[in-house]
């Protein structure tokens, strides 16, 4: 994705100028039913250069494919999501769209109020407040493998460091979370296992910044991992990851990144490991357009080719490439499930 | 009665106008990025007071959404509020209301088999007891070694909300492993809603349940009546003001500085923390993640600014925050604007109420008559936080 | 006790002190802005939104010129604009100086988030290519020398700027005709306009060096340690760099120990991966320690005599 | 110097409205070159305005000043300064923390290099200035740890430092000893001699009339008289300010000592900056009598006043009040055992300026069972009839009691004090500068108050720093000096015996 849309002679000029592009209103649609789909974001917002970004992006695709009328609350506070999931319901939309782990309990207690009203939510379930999946039949979740795309990267990287092809190989790398929380660490457990698979003695440091918004809490992070030798960096911090790239950049060694391809992030990227989140906002979208909405756990992962990898800035030897056939393989048939939990 | 309404006017002159002027710049904010803001403005009126809804939203819904973010802002924006009558500046109301929070959850969780008459106060009481002692630090260190409360309150919010993390996230409160939540509360310690929790039942054309309106209301409104009946109507009051405009002269009269500023702070944290208590034994039951990215006590600071640190005042800021917080959404969703105006509008009340901006208009458009004359030596925003701009005690 | 040690270990690494010192320096900038503001006697705790601001319209200009050293100076120029609103509002307007910083951290939040909608859609803010950061930069020579080397002058361009600041903003405070100007501005700004000197100028100027600072502590978050714009990405460290700028009794040197104190602790945090104990728990540590050091070391900070009075001409 | 023009100083017409204030009101004010003119009036008569605006602080609605024979418009100091107008302000202006060399450059400082504060420069000038005009002072002092005289000399070197002409001096002497006062007249004469213009602010009269040359009166915002001082007296000059004829004598009876109410015995106690400031006090105040403490200001007045009131602690020694020990109790208790304290800083340490008249006249009893139920829940009623009653019997000039006592005239401030301290018939009456600051006619009535006081039977301790006033209502003086009572005398000891002790002089002889 390029991102040089913006070409203009000044700053002022840019702000009034893309406002104006922007203020336009929603399209019509045909003669036919418009479907009303509703987003809300967690707290991370829209530009949070991760998964809220990219169920816009579904649902923008969603939306000039089917005409249908979209709108999107970002939340600012973790107090506001039963609120904003329930304007939406209230109001009889198509869908509602919880984006992120941290609604589960949310949509469970809104889901509830309005069994006729379809809810997804992207990581997660519908919860009660003991975190038990409350299987509403409105309901879908859009799970994600997240390991599977994790254990490609780790593959990757414990295949350079086996074979030398790092930067500064020493059997050792890294990998940023932001908050110790199940769909991180997710990437985590695949990574750090793919990395173990295919070089044992590698050392796979993991650490957290504790934070999703400041780049510079996750530069700090990695550069302390890559001052103990780390030479490759996977980011799984959101927006504050996006220091880690930077910080691998700066010191010569490699990254990775995380949730969409981030190569335009760093010139150290040489791979992303994706969840496509746009996929299955688009997805549910679509199922509900189509009249196909189905309840319970939807999925994402290598097998349905909902999580996966991208090349980057960097030009694969042979064996790796075959190397990542053959593991991406496996994965799709099952011979191989990366674990979910961050092997010890 | 009619000098009771030219002051009641007179009071409300200045953050009325400071508002309007707010709105209006806010308006030609939107207007020059591209935007319509009658249309952004219809949005936040629907979704703050459930007034002109265009897009079927369900008014009753939308008052009820503003009132549950109303009770927390009333009951810690008298937390600060308290304190500037000391003189103190509380930016700790968030670090005290997460450790009522904490508190309330933990106490809740532990003895969540105790009948509601008893696990109900207990809660509560221990929300205000852990506030309290989250402002009391910073209370003793002032008194004592002069320690400066700014410093001292913003860094007990850091400890707060790592504390937080780290009781959710592998600490004694987490539910299981992989989670970020604690236990539910005994249900016992549930403060009960004003409808009925019960989705079966259909109120205003909604299922009962949506509407989140607790009894919590009625304790934040005790706390503000509370709160002016401490300030103005007891000998404790009393000397917070008096060590407030002058610690000297208080200190002359036999008031004790030390002591007043710590109690002050004490009762403070009190009450921050029966705000965190409330939340969540009338909204959440359990502690969430979703409190890491809690503002409440920050927004309270406005609240207390603009509410003139009258009991009054506080209850009507609070109510035109939680309305601005709530509308927010809705004119995200319905107009596409950006819920993010909503702090620029909040930024603006504050500049024209802090700069009097209303009164310099005044000033300047003869008609409008002169403002209330101000000796030379004050300057126009001091009486924010003194006697002047409120009514003094009552006959 | 192993994480004692390994904290112990960790103490003796240059590469610990390397990101101490320029943790340090974020911090540092802003609270050099917060010194020379209350001198003067304007309370600013809007360090946050100035550098929030600075960040962003850094990226922008960024974005669209690809000059860093241009986007740089818009960011130091955003930060001085919204330096200026406060000084406008409190010198001018004799608001409460503290509700007058407070709005404009509420408001620089808002905005930013606001013209980031408007701007970019709801596309991501857009990257900037290494050639578009500020550099990093080893002082030949210099770096060489064994820990030292790594630790000061292995470092961003800014930490350079901004030790070069340090020292600057104690000589001009201490040392210059303008220095004493300001501090006399703001112990006793009647005893300042009798002698013929500008309050208001002064004040001014003071108000709006703090945000020229604070901008520049925007940019180097924005396109210096990170290469793009990401919401709230000042994450408190204005009212971190108020905290250190009192623990610190309004010195420049003062302020800068405090910063390294809480640039330490983000230092040994940042090395959780080895250290073993709960993150969250660790993260608390500076915020105790300064705790800890404000109730037994360091005592009553007595701030410029006139700090947050506004100046009314012609009173006592 | 110029002497094209008979005058150094002409303001015509000048007006200044204040908020519900005429403060100069078509004032015309003349000073001839080389002449020291006196400016005299009661606290709120327009004097400070008048000479704010000559210094540029205040800008006139309307009106013309004319220096040297030139129209000129002032519209900062900057601009006074360069028309060689000089003004010693009565609250210094000058800043603690800085040092002695530094308060005399502010505004004018010499400079090396790019902008470097030049030290040696200053020294040298500072020691030019002090050689010519006899006014030794070291720059590298620290200006807060100088005595008031110190300071005062040093506001007098920053405004010859910066080539005034005509200075301003605005009450000088309400700070100094009789000595210093003294020796401030003879630099002042000198400062004439080598051709400067003085303009001289006071509300003494006896200063006036021995210092000045000329004397212009002032009342409510107008000019009432231009007089020469040789021709005039002091009574003239008092009628024309007061506007009425007053008694600058009191009237009062013998007095009727009683058996002794508070016994000081050998008391020390530390000043704010930790130095020893008592230095073994003793007395005995005895009911029925005024008993008056003379001294220099800085002398260890304050410092017993506080202690006696129970806001500072003693460091040795004993206090004590019918037989009651006293010396360790805080404020609150003393206020219960029934000592009253009128402190001497009434805006700082007396009221809380932003509280109503009914909030003040509690201050400090608001824990009292009259004023409160439980000591907790205030009575309202009975704290608005008790301020009620204190407006009405101590004459406090007032709309209402709910005015803030922000808003009152300095003396009506006063006798907020005064009615809250005495209201309660204390046994012992501290007063301690009870007159300083208020006009004439408020200074009448306190007074006659503390004399009823007194007749009522209460032990009065009286700390003034006018000695006119110490020595009319005292039956006994004790005079203090470096922490001591280094006397004690009747009061109609001659004013320059108290004087003598007073600087220390008396003492030596006293203790040999």
């Amino acid at each position: 994705m390029a991102h040089k849309r913006l070409k203009f002679l000044g700053v002022a000029a840019a702000v009034l100028m893309l406002a104006m592009a922007c203020g336009g209103s929603n399209g019509g649609g045909g003669n036919t039913k418009q479907y009303k789909i509703g987003l809300v974001t967690d707290i991370g917002g829209l530009n949070d250069k991760s998964f809220n970004h990219l169920a816009f992006v579904g649902l923008e695709k969603a939306k000039a494919d089917f005409g249908i009328k979209d709108d999107v609350i970002e939340s600012h506070n973790g107090s506001e999501y039963v609120p904003n999931l329930t304007n939406f319901a209230s109001k009889s939309y198509d869908l509602v769209i919880g984006v992120g782990f941290l609604m589960q309990e949310a949509v469970g207690t809104v889901s509830t109020q309005f069994p006729n009203i379809h809810f997804a939510i992207i990581d997660g379930a519908g919860t009660d407040a003991k975190g038990n999946d409350l299987k509403h039949t409105n309901v879908q979740s859009l799970y994600f493998k997240e390991q599977d795309a994790g254990a490609m990267v780790g593959v990757m990287a414990g295949w350079l460091e086996k074979n030398g092809k790092s930067k500064k190989p020493q059997h050792v790398i890294g990998a940023v979370g932001g908050v110790s929380i199940p769909p991180v660490n997710h990437y985590i457990a695949g990574y750090k296992w793919a990395a173990k698979m295919e070089d044992p003695g590698i050392q796979v440091q993991v650490g957290y910044s504790n934070d999703f918004t400041d780049p510079a809490k996750c530069k700090t992070v990695a550069k302390a991992q890559i001052d103990q030798k780390s030479d490759i960096e996977f980011q799984v911090a959101g927006g504050c990851g996006l220091g880690v790239l930077q910080q691998a950049g700066q010191s010569g060694v490699y990254s990775i990144g995380v949730d969409a391809d981030q190569k335009d992030a760093d010139p150290s990227v040489i791979a992303s490991a994706l969840k496509k989140v746009d996929v299955a906002t688009y997805t549910a979208i679509q199922n509900v357009v189509k009249g196909q909405f189905s309840s319970g756990a939807l999925t994402f992962s290598i097998a349905n080719d909902g999580a996966g990898y991208a090349l980057d800035n960097l030009t694969l030897p042979a064996e790796l490439k075959a190397e990542l056939d053959k593991v991406q393989k496996q994965i799709h048939d099952g011979t191989l499930t990366p674990p979910a939990d961050i092997p010890a | 009665m009619p000098p009771i309404a030219r002051r009641l006017a007179g009071g409300l002159a200045m953050p009325l106008g400071s508002v309007v002027l707010a709105f209006v710049i806010g308006a030609v904010i939107v207007a020059v990025t591209g935007g319509n803001p009658l249309d952004a403005y219809s949005g936040l009126l629907c979704g703050g007071l459930g007034i002109a809804c265009s897009q079927g939203e369900n008014p009753a819904l939308q008052v009820s959404t503003t009132i549950v973010y109303v009770i927390p802002l009333i009951t810690t924006g008298v937390a600060v509020a308290l304190p500037f009558r000391a003189g103190l500046f509380n930016i700790g109301a968030e670090g005290q209301l997460l450790a009522g929070m904490m508190a309330c959850t933990a106490i809740g969780v532990k003895f969540s088999d105790l009948p509601s008459p008893i696990l109900l106060p207990m809660v509560l009481l221990g929300g205000m007891a852990a506030g309290a002692v989250w402002a009391g630090v910073p209370g003793i260190l002032k008194a004592t070694v002069g320690a400066h409360e700014v410093v001292t309150t913003i860094m007990l919010n850091y400890v707060a909300q790592w504390l937080l993390r780290y009781l959710i996230i592998g600490g004694p409160l987490q539910l299981a492993p992989g989670t970020s939540k604690s236990l539910t509360i005994g249900p016992g310690a549930w403060l009960a809603r004003v409808l009925p929790n019960d989705n079966s039942l259909v109120i205003f054309g909604l299922p009962a349940g949506v509407f989140r309106v607790h009894t919590g209301l009625l304790l934040a409104l005790v706390a503000a009546a509370a709160f002016a009946f401490l300030l103005w109507r007891t000998s404790l009051g009393y000397e917070i003001r008096a060590v407030g405009q002058s610690q000297r002269a208080a200190r002359y009269a036999g008031v004790s500085v030390a002591r007043t500023i710590i109690v002050t702070m004490l009762i403070a944290g009190a009450f921050a923390g029966l705000a965190g208590a409330i939340q969540i034994a009338g909204v959440d039951h359990n502690l969430t993640d979703i409190y890491f990215s809690d503002t409440t006590g920050f927004d309270a600071i406005a609240v207390a600014l603009l509410g003139l640190g009258s009991a009054v005042g506080i209850v009507l800021a609070a109510i035109l925050f939680g309305a601005l917080h709530a509308g927010g959404s809705v004119m995200q969703a319905d107009a596409g604007i950006s819920g993010s105006l909503v702090f620029v509008l909040q930024a603006l009340i504050l500049f024209s109420i802090a700069a009097n901006f209303i009164g310099q208009i005044r000033r300047l458009i003869p008609g409008l008559g002169r403002p209330a004359a101000l000796p030379p030596e004050m300057p126009p925003a001091a009486p924010m936080m003194t006697e002047a701009a409120v009514p003094p005690v009552e006959p | 006790m192993t994480v004692l040690t390994d904290i112990l270990h960790l103490l003796f690494t240059a590469n610990l002190w390397q990101a101490t010192l320029a943790a340090a320096v974020l911090l540092l900038l802003p609270a050099l802005g917060g010194v020379v503001s209350e001198r003067s006697g304007v309370v600013n705790i809007a360090m946050e939104g100035m550098m929030l601001t600075g960040a962003f319209f850094g990226v922008v200009a960024d974005l669209a010129w690809h000059n860093v050293w241009a986007a740089t100076g818009v960011a130091i120029l955003a930060g001085g604009m919204m330096a200026s609103i406060h000084a406008v509002v409190s010198i001018q307007f004799r608001a409460d100086q503290i509700v007058s910083g407070i709005a404009i951290n509420i408001f620089a939040g808002g905005l930013t988030v606001f013209l980031v909608n408007r701007i970019y859609g709801l596309q991501d803010v857009g990257h900037l290519g290494q050639s578009d950061l500020l550099p990093n930069l080893n002082i030949p020579g210099l770096e060489q020398i064994p820990f030292f080397g790594k630790v000061l002058f292995q470092q961003n361009v800014v930490v350079y700027a901004a030790l070069v600041l340090l020292f600057l903003t104690h000589i001009v405070l201490f040392r210059t005709r303008l220095g004493l100007r300001i501090r006399a501005v703001g112990e006793h700004p009647q005893a300042a306009d009798t002698a013929g000197i500008n309050v208001f100028m002064l004040r001014y100027g003071a108000v709006i060096t703090s945000g020229l600072f604070s901008g520049l502590a925007g940019a180097f978050l924005a396109i210096g340690i990170s290469n793009t714009f990401v919401p709230g990405m000042t994450d408190g460290r204005g009212y971190i760099a108020l905290a250190a700028m009192i623990f610190g009794k309004w010195t420049p040197f003062g302020a800068f120990i405090a910063c390294l104190i809480f640039g330490l602790g983000e230092a040994i945090y940042a090395n959780n991966s080895i250290i073993h104990v709960s993150p969250y728990l660790l993260s608390m540590l500076p915020y105790l320690l300064t705790l800890i050091v404000l109730a037994g070391l360091v005592g009553r900070s007595t701030p410029p005599a006139a700090d947050g009075l506004p100046y009314v001409p012609g009173s006592e | 110097m110029s002497e094209s023009s008979p005058l150094a100083v002409d303001m015509r017409g000048i007006t200044k409205q204040f908020p519900g204030v005429l403060a100069n009101n078509h004032v015309d004010f003349s000073v001839r070159h080389g002449e020291i003119h006196a400016l005299v009036g009661e606290n709120g008569a327009g004097k400070s305005t008048l000479m704010n605006i000559l210094y540029g602080l205040i800008h006139p609605d309307s009106g013309e000043i004319v220096i040297d024979g030139k129209t000129v418009h002032i519209t900062g100091p900057r601009d006074a300064i360069g028309l060689g107008i000089g003004m010693v302000h009565q609250h210094f202006m000058l800043i603690p923390v800085f040092s002695v060399g530094e308060n005399i450059m502010l505004g004018r400082e010499p400079v090396t290099g790019p902008d470097f504060y030049d030290h040696s420069h200053a020294r040298a000038a500072i020691a030019d200035l002090t050689k010519s005009y006899g006014l030794a002072l070291d720059p590298d002092a620290r200006m807060g740890d100088l005595p008031v005289g110190l300071q005062q000399r040093a506001e007098i070197v920053k405004v010859l430092y910066r080539g005034a002409n005509i200075l301003i001096l605005d009450e000088p002497t309400g700070v100094l000893t009789p000595q210093e006062t003294k020796e401030l007249f003879v630099v002042l004469r000198d400062l004439v001699k080598s051709g400067k213009t003085i303009i001289f602010i006071s509300h003494k009269l006896k200063e006036v009339l021995e210092i000045s040359d000329r004397i212009t009166v002032m009342r409510r915002g107008k000019v009432v008289g231009h007089l020469t001082t040789r021709e005039t007296n002091e009574e003239e000059i008092a009628t024309l300010m007061v506007g009425r004829e007053v008694l600058l004598r009191v009237d009062k009876k013998p007095a009727q000592p009683g058996a002794v109410a508070m016994k000081v015995e050998d008391l020390t106690a530390s000043s704010d900056r930790s130095v020893p400031a008592l230095k073994g006090v003793s007395f005995d105040l005895r009911y029925g009598e005024i008993l008056g403490i003379a001294g220099v200001e800085g002398n260890g007045q304050s410092e017993l006043m506080e202690v006696l009131a129970g806001t500072r602690r003693a460091t040795g020694g004993r206090v004590v009040l019918a037989d009651r020990d006293i010396t360790t109790m805080d404020a609150n208790t003393e206020r219960d055992a029934g000592v009253a304290f009128i402190p001497e800083d009434r805006r700082g340490t007396g009221l809380v300026l932003g509280f109503s008249i009914a909030e003040n006249s509690i201050l400090g009893r608001e824990r009292t069972a009259t004023f409160s139920w439980h000591e907790f829940v205030l009575r309202l009623v009975a704290i608005r009839n008790w301020a009620m009653r204190l407006v009405k019997d101590y004459d406090i000039r007032t709309p209402s009691i709910d005015v803030a006592a922000r808003n009152l005239s300095g003396g009506n401030q006063q006798k907020v004090i005064v009615a809250r301290e005495m209201g309660s018939n204390p046994k012992v009456l501290l007063a301690a500068q009870p007159t300083r600051g208020v006009d004439i006619g408020a200074i009448e009535f306190i007074h006659r108050q503390i004399v009823k006081e007194r007749d009522a039977g209460a032990a009065v301790l009286l700390v003034s720093a006018e000695l006119d006033e110490v020595r009319s209502l005292s039956d006994r003086i004790a005079v203090m000096y470096e922490g001591k009572i280094v006397s004690i005398e009747p009061p109609d000891t001659p004013e320059e015996r108290l004087g003598l002790l007073m600087t220390g002089g008396g003492a030596r002889a006293g203790a040999a």
